[in-house]
């Protein structure tokens, strides 16, 4: 297997990353800015583009629109804005979206058909966002029952109109986020037949109730992953409307939590978070199990670099630690702290190849399968 | 330098200097501090030759009901004049009449920079003479005929040489008990107090056998029942009693022993500061290490991002 | 006495029903039934027959089976007295073999999930200092005697019984790493 | 290392380990505020079950975990008069310096003897093991400093006695 590929860009906690589809651009939010990075034309690793200024506290999402490749952000300053290239010397145009919220913004994604996306809040609300044409700006509707704590994350299903969110309530739920005018209506589907907005299609309390920090549609939609702060992630199948769910599939790992997961296809997540690496399970309606980590099957390829007597002494001194002695400050795994974002490497093929992480301790890593 | 000296040093040094034998006479006016807010003022208030030296104690009245006026004309005689204005005692030295010797000049050095423990030795030397008559009676009756003033012991000695210390001296047949009362400000000194003290107590089990008894307690020994003006403050002060022995009191050993006693409470607050001063120097090392420990959880941010003088952020571009 | 309420302090989320600080913890444990202390008590009964029938390992099984989740402070208590009674029953050798046999039966995972709440509740009992002022220092009335205020010859006290459950804890750890102990932290089910 | 306190360390460790998976949190209650959960407690789903790690009735730490924050504090051994004082000496000397320290809270938990308190902030700037490490180190150190402390004033003590009393003999 092909090692990872490591891009360290900064010393700055990375909330949240996004690439374009042509994998040329990727987003980063650092502190209170979004930062774009570009590949360098020597193929190896990526150059500071551009900077997305507007936000005022830090930045928690950020999503780039796979085709319009429009860049959607939101803030603890309770604001999103959606940025597009004007085409000019690459300069960006930022609109700010009315979210109408109290509290933080906490997390944003687009809607597969990338006519409107959600935002999620510590105001107990999720926003969900669309653009009106005749008044030339983004409006939202609120999602706000039956959410009773923060918004952690906010997840599309592919058909475009029902939504999950996970909560520091310890709860991870399905929503209809249908926009009458601008959505097509939905085949039916285990998750509900007619769906207004806010109707509320699954609600799902964590077992041990720690809060839920990350969900996911399975590719085909019929399934329902969400990881929490009890290093579980939890499987859900449903089985048809208004009915109890078909099965749900605990997996307690032995790990620290995970933040973030994906589906890598029908029987495969991945997860990553606390313990700084990326992990795997698999499993179906009968079970689900974790199977090993990326890291370990990349087989760490370790190149120790020659130190300086200078660096040594100063390692002696600042370090505490004696001249040959390993180095205990590095942690074995390619990231050196807290995984925030587990996504999926943009391609043309539909199934799942390569996925990115990017952590606190501002790396970016896109590990091969 | 553990023990402290019993002489004023810089009375010391001044005479020294101007008893040397090719000194040329210089006016001298020097204010002097010693242990125990003791003043001493060194002056020639009339001609550069007459050297005066002065003392203040704050429990003079006290020491001279204990016959300090006859010790310090013992130790001091021809030197005595009218005690300055402001001060308690006074002699003079005089440096066209010195005593021809060497020694003896040396004798008058040690003598003068001794003033302040000789004031201070008049109830010692008052309670070891009380205690040699006591030990003659006694030895006429049987332990249980003994009158009841030989039994008990003479009267408490008191002086009050500090603001809220005192010390108490008491004679009896077979022993003279001196007790100090000292203050603790500080919890710290307390405890610390206590730690030393314990090892005074244990010193005589450990090879020391022959020194006095220590004993220490916080509230005042039988010994000062009836003492005016013992603070009821209780953990502040403590009371340190040393039970001196017979062999403490022979003629010999009398003034060393009055001497070395002197010195007990500025020597025992002494070492309880000096520790202190040394576990707090060690406090900051320590949290100077902790620190260093605390430092090596960065990463190594410095070395892939660079500040210019300005403080913009410039990175290594690739 | 209206004139005496000091309208800056007061707290007005608390005063909110729809304020989060008013989240209502209970709606996190929907599936904890009630369990009355006598019930708690009749399941320690058993328990302990258990031990004295030489079958630690059962007992051990049947406690985290039926930890009261649904109990009163008093139940809890209870039933942590027999659960710690029956981990000092058990010898240091044994302590692996019984948790990799409890781990790997059914449900064996939230098992020694169960077991680790245990181990921390344990370690957090008798610590009557905490909520009380015995830790001030007054100045001591014995003063030079010896020390008082501070109960400091028991300082080792109680140091058996926790360095067996940092024993349990040491090999329960080894099996099931730090996610047990994330989630006796974010458990709402406590015991 | 004595034989007890070995586990005690390594559970401490583990502990704080998981304890020590932080996100960044905005306030619920306040807008556009971020402050540590532990500490403003206005939002009881976002706070963790405290766990205490106990050597014995007078060693332990207390871990109060959130989600943004951690408050770690800890109760040193103390077994006498002597080590109560220079344990009170010693770490109000180190919160006298709690600037310097960045994850030390200026006072400690009622009960304990130090407290850190390490927010999501702290645990991105720096290596959440080496925070861990940081702790754990700490509190040997304090232990060994303690009782070599103790050991001079006690060798002091009686270097002193005696050298006074000795004229005497």
């Amino acid at each position: 297997m092909a090692p990872p590929e490591v891009h360290h860009l900064f010393h700055a906690p990375i909330a949240d990353h996004s690439f374009s589809s042509d994998r040329e651009t990727l987003a980063v939010a650092r502190e209170n800015i979004v930062e774009i990075w570009s590949k360098s034309n020597d193929a190896k690793g990526f150059r500071h583009l551009d900077e997305l200024r507007g936000h005022d506290k830090t930045v928690t999402g950020v999503d780039i629109a796979p085709r319009s490749g429009r860049i959607v952000t939101c803030s603890q300053d309770r604001n999103a804005y959606v940025w597009e290239p004007t085409g000019e010397n690459g300069a960006w145009k930022p609109t700010l979206v009315l979210l109408r919220i109290n509290r933080a913004a906490t997390c944003v994604r687009w809607s597969p058909s990338e006519t409107k996306f959600a935002v999620g809040s510590g105001a107990r609300t999720i926003a969900v966002c669309y653009f009106e044409e005749e008044n030339d700006w983004w409006v939202s509707k609120h999602l706000k029952k039956p959410l009773r704590s923060t918004v952690t994350s906010v997840a599309w299903h592919p058909n475009g109109v029902l939504l999950a969110a996970g909560s520091t309530d310890g709860h991870a739920r399905v929503f209809s986020a249908f926009i009458k005018g601008s959505d097509a209506r939905p085949e039916p589907s285990a998750w509900g037949e007619r769906l207004p907005f806010n109707t509320v299609c699954g609600e799902y309390l964590n077992p041990t109730a720690g809060w839920v920090h990350d969900v996911a549609f399975s590719p085909s939609g019929n399934a329902l992953a969400f990881c929490a702060h009890d290093s579980s992630v939890t499987v859900v199948y449903p089985s048809a409307p208004e009915q109890p769910p078909r099965a749900v599939v605990s997996v307690a790992a032995h790990l620290l939590p995970f933040t973030s997961l994906l589906w890598s296809s029908e029987t495969e997540l991945l997860a990553a978070g606390y313990d700084c690496g990326v992990y795997r399970f698999a499993g179906d309606e009968s079970g689900w199990r974790l199977t090993g980590g990326l890291e370990a099957e990349a087989g760490r390829g370790g190149e120790r670099k020659e130190e300086s007597a200078l660096n040594m002494f100063r390692s002696m001194d600042l370090k505490g630690r004696g001249a040959g002695s390993a180095d205990d400050t590095k942690l074995s795994t390619v990231h050196q702290n807290t995984i925030n974002s587990l996504r999926v490497f943009p391609s043309s093929q539909e199934a799942v190849s390569q996925v990115t992480t990017a952590g606190v301790d501002g790396r970016v890593v896109v590990w091969t399968l | 330098m553990l023990l402290l000296d019993y002489q004023n040093v810089l009375i010391e040094s001044i005479l020294r200097d101007r008893l040397a034998p090719d000194a040329a006479p210089t006016s001298i006016d020097q204010i002097a501090s010693d242990f125990d807010n003791v003043t001493f003022h060194i002056s020639t208030p009339q001609a550069k030759t007459k050297i005066l030296v002065s003392i203040a104690v704050k429990c003079w009245k006290e020491l001279v009901s204990y016959g300090a006026q006859a010790v310090l004309e013992r130790e001091y005689g021809p030197y005595i004049v009218q005690p300055e204005q402001g001060y308690d005692f006074s002699v003079e030295v005089d440096l066209e009449n010195l005593p021809a010797s060497p020694e003896e000049r040396e004798d008058l050095v040690r003598r003068v920079s001794l003033l302040k423990r000789n004031a201070m030795a008049a109830p010692f030397e008052q309670a070891f003479d009380e205690f040699a008559s006591l030990q003659e009676q006694a030895a006429q009756y049987s332990s249980e005929a003994a009158p009841q003033g030989v039994r008990e012991g003479g009267a408490v000695r008191a002086i009050h040489y500090r603001e809220e210390e005192a010390i108490f001296i008491k004679a009896s047949h077979d022993r003279v008990t001196v007790i100090f009362s000292t203050i603790f400000r500080e919890e710290t000194d307390r405890i610390y107090g206590k730690i030393f003290l314990q090892e005074f107590v244990d010193a005589r089990k450990r090879g020391v056998q022959n020194a006095p008894q220590v004993l220490f307690r916080d509230d005042p020994p039988l010994e000062l029942q009836g003492q005016p003006g013992l603070s009821a403050k209780k953990g502040e002060v403590g009371y340190i009693t040393f039970v001196l022995f017979p062999r403490h009191l022979t003629a010999q050993r009398r003034e060393e022993v009055i001497s070395h006693i002197q010195t007990f409470r500025d020597y025992f607050h002494y070492h309880i500061k000096a520790s202190k001063a040394y576990i707090h120097s060690r406090m900051r090392r320590r949290t100077a290490d902790f620190l260093q420990v605390l430092r090596r959880a960065r990463p190594e941010a410095e070395e892939k991002e660079r500040k210019t003088a300005s403080g913009r952020t410039f990175r290594v571009q690739g | 006495m209206a004139t005496n309420i000091n309208w800056r302090t007061i707290n007005i989320d608390a005063l909110d029903p729809d304020s989060s600080t008013n989240f209502d913890l209970t709606t996190l444990t929907p599936a904890v039934q009630p369990i009355s202390t006598a019930e708690v008590q009749t399941l320690s009964g058993q328990i302990r027959t258990l031990v004295r029938g030489g079958n630690a390992e059962g007992a051990l099984m049947g406690a985290l089976e039926n930890a009261p989740y649904g109990a009163d402070d008093q139940g809890k208590a209870l039933h942590l007295g027999v659960v710690t009674e029956v981990l000092g029953q058990i010898r240091q050798a044994e302590m692996t073999p019984i948790l990799q046999r409890i781990y790997q039966s059914d449900n064996g995972s939230e098992l020694c999930d169960t077991l680790m709440k245990y181990l921390y509740k344990g370690m957090g009992q008798g610590h009557p200092a905490t909520n009380s002022t015995s830790r001030n220092m007054t100045p001591q009335s014995t003063g030079f005697t010896q020390a008082g205020g501070r109960n400091f010859g028991g300082g080792e006290g109680g140091g058996q019984a926790m360095s067996v459950l940092l024993s349990w804890h040491e090999k329960l750890v080894e099996m099931v790493g730090p996610g047990s102990i994330v989630r006796v932290m974010s458990d709402r089910r406590t015991v | 290392m004595s034989q007890s306190l070995r586990p005690y360390l390594a559970c401490v460790r583990q502990t704080l380990t998981a304890a020590l998976s932080l996100s960044d949190f905005a306030s619920q209650t306040s807008e556009r505020h971020n402050v540590p959960e532990i500490e403003a407690a206005s939002s009881p789903e976002v706070l963790l079950n405290p766990l205490t790690v106990s050597r014995n009735q007078e060693e332990r730490v207390l871990v109060e975990p959130s989600i943004n924050s951690v408050r770690v504090s800890i109760r040193i051994k103390q077994a006498d008069e002597i080590e109560h004082i220079l344990v009170h000496k010693f770490t109000r000397f180190l919160t006298q310096r709690a600037e310097a320290f960045f994850i030390l809270r200026r006072k400690p938990v009622p009960g304990y003897d130090i407290s850190f308190l390490i927010t999501n902030f702290h645990t991105e700037d720096m290596l959440k093991h080496k925070l861990v490490d940081f702790i754990i180190q700490f509190m040997e150190e304090v232990d060994k400093e303690i009782s070599e402390m103790k050991l001079f004033l006690n060798a002091r003590a009686r270097f002193v006695a005696e050298s006074f009393l000795t004229p005497f003999d």
